[in-house]
């Protein structure tokens, strides 16, 4: 088949970061073609070029044979382009029909709003992609993972021709990609092209077509999924070869060091657990299961209705996130933007913040204990960062993430919850998450692992509880569970328990 | 059932302090020797809405101002703009035209003077990227020295003659056309903002402006449109206040921004922009007025006026606050 | 005397007026440009204290510094602008104190007029035409007050309180304040006429824009006929037009000081053998609708 | 070596403006009839600076609390019951004590008075989640009333007499004292913001409260603490302006919020929180200051003044802006 669309020659840089250096990448009619790279590789920046939010600096972006003059999003809009963007950038104020009708000319070509005829039209939409709310719901009361449905439904409801879907299922639980999947599988039949930009490697064997690597900027090489494998990739993804380890050693002791007894808050339903100095737990669930929500209820956040906690042997019930850290639980919460990065502060002053109280004497910092912590976890977090003073946001999606979690190794509490630390990290930096999370693990600390990829679960954990509806429906062990039992936990009750 | 309630009281938490506050207006009223309640009779209940529909138009235009993140600290000196400029044209100006030729040039030059200085904060903000705080300040301080300017710093005195200045004041101080303007203007921003594509956009910029920017949303067009509107609003207001005081005065409206920001906010609008809507304002609107109004009634002493307003702002919004989410 | 050493030199007279963003004190320095603009050898300079006691204590030491032949003050403050003008006449600037007392007598002359003497000619008036109306001294009144703290707002209620305290029969039966404003004076009158539906004989506002703010929020709801409105200020475009026109009973002139400064600073200026007086006192004068139309035509010529 | 120049004018794009703006002062400075610059005079350049001074005072704590993405408006009425506190303290209080030590009390007292009123705000801010625009609007409208009734509505004299009340004017009215004291509360607030854990979290708290929250940072205890300092920063402004004008004036600093907003924000720093510095905000006041002075010494048409001003603050605000990005 011939190209249908094509980028070329695109130039792009942001103050002094060469974001994209004279990159091409074509696109047949009806292909998935995966979008893959290191975090920093400039993958979300080519799919706003495309789409129009971002103007190259050089280069031309031709579609159908014809150089097209892209300005703004609405004249990518007119091609037939739409985009699902990595940070769900929607409003979280507006309706769900509201969001998905926004900037659609097709919707907004009377200025006049009929809703009723916009819950209709979203309808089809919505349950295409599983999304179980009415049109009417506001937005900020759906999770994330809901919100990223409402992203995707958005774009399809734009009949485009081509979809860039930027980290599109970064949130998403398995039963909702295999949803996807098959949307796009539809798709695809009408001719529809996807450009698919992922850090999962089996979702992208599963789907693509075409694969096409960028590093540092650069356009690497196109390869058709039958004939890649990963380590090919891989290896072309970061320039060198990356020694994926297996399985981690466990590390579990049988010393307690947090117990869970029939814990209820407003969306949790006596949960039960205990975890031991050195293991890692798991935790597995669809979107809305709750996972994050015993976080939420650990960390002080939520209220504790019913049950009882004791860390450390010793009753416990936190009053606030600052109690909670003063008796020793960290929380690296799910999203990044909204509940971590302090965006106008340096890396270093953003991993530091959370243990000022550690590089200080008598309210003053001293920078040179500061400066000192920063480096030993800059160095433990394999941070790559132009240097401790640049502000966080220069810094790729994956490097983000280490310095949050880098702040609660400055923290050094006993118990971790990590609420899906690699969500939107790519494989070099995963693998270095891993490894934190086993020397963790070695020098004896509780982890709680919250993630969407059960791979992850089975490859890290000692063990894994599968939650459902707010309740807890299993614990097993990791070394003798499967993907297959953890799903059927997961949806087991359905129907059930409404 | 309770559960119900309970839920219902929660999404109209703002019209029950309302009707809190009518309720205690209502115990606490003066009656006449008849033993009427004062504060019922439809005399002063219209006055009531009377005297806060100048500050309740501004606040119309201000929740648009507000949704898109920004406000406006200009409306004050050009609603003085616009008494200014009304008053002029009706006293100091004689084009031999017919009255009502000579009446609608006035009120016309009045609203679209302020709608212009509006669209040029409007466009100050949107192409220079200056925080709407400070450009509107900077418009409050130049458009109050431009009234005093114009005016030759002093009132201009309409008259209660029948000449063309007495007639405007005769024909636009009625109490119905001043409410009745005041509810055309509230159910048409009603209706724009909840019905109409521009709505959903001034709602979606101050909720999220990169986001509007990546769906494609004229950013700077809205931007120019609200604060157009909220010239336009005030020179209305400014209109209104000319005919029922008879008087252009250079000095009127000052702290009035603060009035109809404290009514939108008292009306559930948030200042982050994004929330809020027009019901709330009116609801705001009329908590302020009953408020005052009441407080006038029994006399209260000024300084326990403020006092009293002060706690009762804090408790209506205190009370109308949804629970402090995590 | 001034120091008018050359003939060819100008003499430089600085005005240091508290806030000109008020009527009555455009006036006042409208009415000072008009007198010194007929003597083409006097630099005038008007500075504008902004409402604003250090403001105006800045601007008093900043005219200090240029050396004026004459220096003119309207005090903001009677207190606040006592130090800095007792700095100006050690510097040996002929000081001229306007309108407003001040603690010291830190000036050369004091050209005075006063706010409790005015309270108390209201109160005499309205004593006066209730005693006509009622047979006797009684009757409701219902008083509007400028902005609460102001020095006008508490001599002009202090000055009528003081006669009407002989009079308990005269009852004030709302007291509201409007600060100055117009439209702030309608909705607090309209508050006072809801409250009390009938028998009120006066109202009486601390300026004549509160009252006619009064007479219009009681005409419309017919009730101007029932009470009469008193005013203070007289300006000839407010408060004696009013008075023509029969909104207002009578308004008093609160005195602009500025003629009489004129005609004492230009002998101060010109003439070296001339002291003034340490106090000159304008009273202030009544309007009635016997003396408006007069007022009104000398105006217009 | 051009970019370097580019990239230092860049940095420094807050006092360059400031130059520029006493450059344009020079030159257009009246002369003494000696030729000499009147604008450059010791006396005058100190005048300016202490005219500015109590604006600039509470423009510090206005920039912590900004910083934390709130807002005071309750400043200029603090200034106020600090005044009239230290007034009614000095002139109607006779304790027999020895004249220092009740001139220490009245300091004492009126500020901790104003600090107290600041705590407040910051508690229902804390912990009602109210917006700080609300809270601190009721408090300007409360405290405003609250000075006006402690004071009897009147301006309480301090006389220049050798009595408490008058060597209390003497001695706090020093050109030098209250630049002094200007001085050190910068330095103070500079190196707080920029050195201790607590100015660490206050930039924090403004950029990303959730964020905040979720470091476990105590965001209660901040927001407390800004909007009591901004008390007690409006307290000593007030003192200071009470010694200076030898008058506890309940009317006094009415519009001086909006005054030490301007200056915060001409200083560079975003109303949304988490970007500003003090330095910034002293070269606000600068810039201001210079404003007011050579428009007064120009003895410029008041009207024309706040023409003038307005425009200056765009243009001066314009020139700081980052570029818009794309
Ligand atoms: N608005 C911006 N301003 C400055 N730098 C930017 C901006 N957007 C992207 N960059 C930089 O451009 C480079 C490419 O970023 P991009 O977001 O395209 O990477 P990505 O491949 O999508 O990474 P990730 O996997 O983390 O999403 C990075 O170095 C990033 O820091
Ligand atoms: N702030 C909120 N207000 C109301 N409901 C919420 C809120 N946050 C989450 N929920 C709801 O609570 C339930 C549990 O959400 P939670 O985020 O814990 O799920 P999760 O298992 O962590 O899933 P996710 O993959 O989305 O993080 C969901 O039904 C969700 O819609
Ligand atoms: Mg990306
Ligand atoms: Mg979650």
């Amino acid at each position: 088949m011939g190209v249908f669309l094509k980028a070329d020659g695109i130039n792009k840089s942001f103050g002094g970061v060469q974001a994209l250096k004279n990159v091409s990448f074509a696109l047949e009619p009806g292909e998935v073609h995966a979008l893959i790279g290191e975090n920093g590789a400039g993958k979300s920046t080519l799919g706003k070029i495309i789409a129009g939010v971002l103007r190259p600096d050089s280069g031309q972006i031709v579609l159908d044979g014809h150089e097209t003059s892209i300005q703004r999003p609405t004249d990518a809009q007119k091609l037939g382009i739409s985009i699902i963007f990595q940070e769900l950038d929607l409003f979280p104020n507006l309706t769900v029909a509201e969001n998905i009708a926004i900037g659609n000319l097709k919707l907004e070509k009377s200025p006049f709003v009929s809703f009723r005829q916009l819950a209709l039209h979203c309808r089809p939409f919505l349950d295409q992609v599983g999304l179980d709310c009415t049109a009417d719901t506001v937005l900020k009361e759906l999770s994330i993972g809901q919100m990223q449905l409402v992203a995707i439904a958005r774009s399809l409801s734009m009949d485009a021709r081509v979809i860039v879907m930027d980290e599109a299922t970064s949130s998403l639980t398995e039963d909702a990609v295999g949803n996807l999947f098959d949307v796009i599988g539809q798709l695809k039949g009408k001719g529809v092209s996807i450009v698919y930009v992922s850090h999962k490697m089996d979702e992208i064997f599963r789907i693509a077509d075409r694969i096409t690597v960028l590093r540092d900027g650069s356009y690497i090489g196109t390869r058709p999924s039958r004939e890649a494998d990963a380590d090919e990739l891989i290896q072309m993804m970061v320039g060198r070869e990356l020694s994926g380890k297996g399985r981690a050693e466990g590390h579990a002791t049988t010393s307690r060091i947090l117990e869970i007894a029939d814990l209820s808050t407003d969306r949790l339903e006596e949960v039960s657990f205990t975890l031991h100095r050195g293991e890692v737990l798991g935790i597995a669930g669809l979107v809305g299961s709750g996972r994050s929500e015993i976080g939420a209820a650990l960390f002080g956040l939520d209220k504790i209705s019913g049950g009882t906690i004791s860390l450390k042997n010793s009753p416990y019930s936190p009053s606030s996130p600052r109690d909670a850290v003063r008796k020793g639980i960290g929380l690296l919460p799910e999203d990044r933007k909204l509940m971590g990065l302090i965006a106008q502060m340096s890396v270093k002053q953003n991993m530091s913040l959370a243990s000022l109280d550690g590089c200080s004497s008598g309210g003053w910092v001293e920078e040179a204990q500061e400066s000192s912590k920063y480096l030993a976890a800059a160095k433990q977090t394999r941070l790559k960062t132009a240097g401790p003073d640049v502000e966080v946001t220069s810094l790729s999606g994956g490097n983000q993430q280490k310095v949050l979690v880098g702040r609660w190794l400055m923290v050094s509490p006993d118990v971790y919850f990590l609420d899906d630390p690699t969500r939107g990290v790519d494989v070099g930096a995963k693998e270095d998450i891993y490894a934190i999370i086993e020397e963790l693990a070695a020098a004896g600390k509780g982890i709680l692992f919250v993630s969407s990829e059960l791979p992850e679960l089975l490859r890290c954990c000692d063990r894994i509880m599968v939650m459902h509806n707010g309740r807890m429906t299993g614990i097993m062990d990791a070394m003798s569970a499967t993907q297959e039992g953890i799903m059927s936990l997961a949806m087991a009750m359905e129907g059930a328990a409404e | 059932m309770k559960d119900r309630f309970l839920a219902v009281l929660k999404t109209y938490k703002g019209p029950l302090v309302l009707v809190g506050i009518f309720l205690v207006a209502v115990l606490i009223s003066p009656r006449t020797t008849r033993g009427e309640i004062i504060f019922l009779g439809l005399g002063n209940l219209t006055d009531m809405l009377r005297a806060i529909t100048p500050i309740a138009i501004m606040s119309l235009s201000m929740t648009f101002v507000i949704l898109t993140a920004g406000i406006d600290l200009s409306v004050g000196s050009m609603l003085a703009l616009s008494g200014v400029v009304t008053g002029t044209l009706l006293v100091e100006w004689d084009p031999g035209l017919l009255p009502s030729v000579q009446i609608g040039t006035a009120i016309i030059s009045a609203i679209v003077a302020c709608g212009l200085v509006g669209m040029l904060n409007g466009v100050l903000i949107a192409t220079l990227g200056i925080q709407p705080f400070i450009v509107t300040l900077a418009a409050m301080i130049g458009v109050r020295g431009l009234a005093l300017w114009f005016s030759n710093n002093e009132r201009i005195g309409l008259g209660v003659g029948s000449d063309v200045a007495g007639s405007f004041g005769d024909m636009f101080s009625g109490k119905w056309l001043m409410i009745g303007t005041f509810l055309v203007l509230a159910t048409v921003f009603a209706v724009v903002l909840r019905r109409t594509v521009f709505g959903r956009y001034v709602r979606a910029v101050g909720d999220n402006a990169l986001a509007s920017r990546y769906a494609g949303l004229p950013l700077r067009r809205v931007q120019i449109a609200v604060y157009t509107m909220s010239g336009l609003l005030a020179g209305i207001a400014g209109v209104l206040l000319c005919a029922r005081t008879t008087t252009g005065d250079p000095n009127a409206g000052i702290t009035s921004e603060l009035d109809a920001i404290a009514v939108v906010v008292i009306g559930g609008t948030s200042l982050a922009g994004g929330k809020g809507s027009i019901i709330g304002t009116i609801n705001g609107a009329l908590i302020i007025g009953i408020l005052t109004n009441i407080l006038g009634l029994r006399n209260v002493d000024f300084n326990m006026q403020l006092m009293l307003k002060a706690l009762i702002i804090i408790v209506a919004v205190a009370l109308q606050r949804k629970k402090v989410s995590n | 005397g001034g120091k008018g050493d050359t003939e060819a030199e100008k003499f430089l007279v600085v005005f240091s007026q508290c806030n000109n963003a008020e009527p009555y004190r455009a006036t006042q320095n409208k009415r000072m440009n008009e007198l010194f603009s007929k003597q083409p050898d006097v630099d005038l300079a008007i500075y504008d204290g902004q409402a604003d006691a250090g403001k105006q204590i800045s601007q008093i030491e900043n005219a200090i510094r240029q050396k004026p032949h004459l220096l003119i003050v309207a005090p903001l403050q009677r207190d606040s602008l006592t130090k800095v003008m007792g700095e100006a006449v050690a510097a040996g600037i002929p000081t001229i104190c306007l309108e407003r007392d001040i603690l010291e007598p830190n000036y050369t002359t004091f050209i005075r007029s006063d706010n409790f003497k005015i309270g108390r000619l209201a109160g005499q008036w309205i004593v006066d035409h209730l005693t006509k109306k009622h047979g006797e001294p009684k009757g409701n009144m219902v008083e509007l007050h400028g902005s609460k703290g102001v020095e006008g707002a508490i001599n002009r209620h202090g000055g009528c309180a003081d006669v009407l305290k002989e009079h308990p029969n005269i009852k004030v039966v709302h007291s509201a304040t409007a600060n100055w404003f117009q439209p702030e004076a309608m909705d607090r009158m309209t508050e006072a006429l809801n409250a009390n539906p009938s028998g009120i004989d006066v109202v009486y506002a601390h300026n004549d824009p509160m009252a006619y703010g009064a007479y219009l929020s009681a005409k419309e709801k017919g009730r101007e006929k029932e009470m009469v409105f008193v005013g203070v200020d007289g300006l000839t475009h407010e408060g004696v037009k009013y008075v023509h026109e029969g909104v207002l009973g009578v308004t008093f002139v609160y005195p602009l000081c500025v003629d009489k400064a004129v005609e004492i600073g230009t002998k101060m200026l010109r003439d070296p053998s001339f002291t003034p007086e340490k106090e000159y006192s304008i009273e202030s004068s009544m309007i009635l609708p016997e003396n408006a139309a007069k007022i009104l035509g000398e105006a217009a010529e």
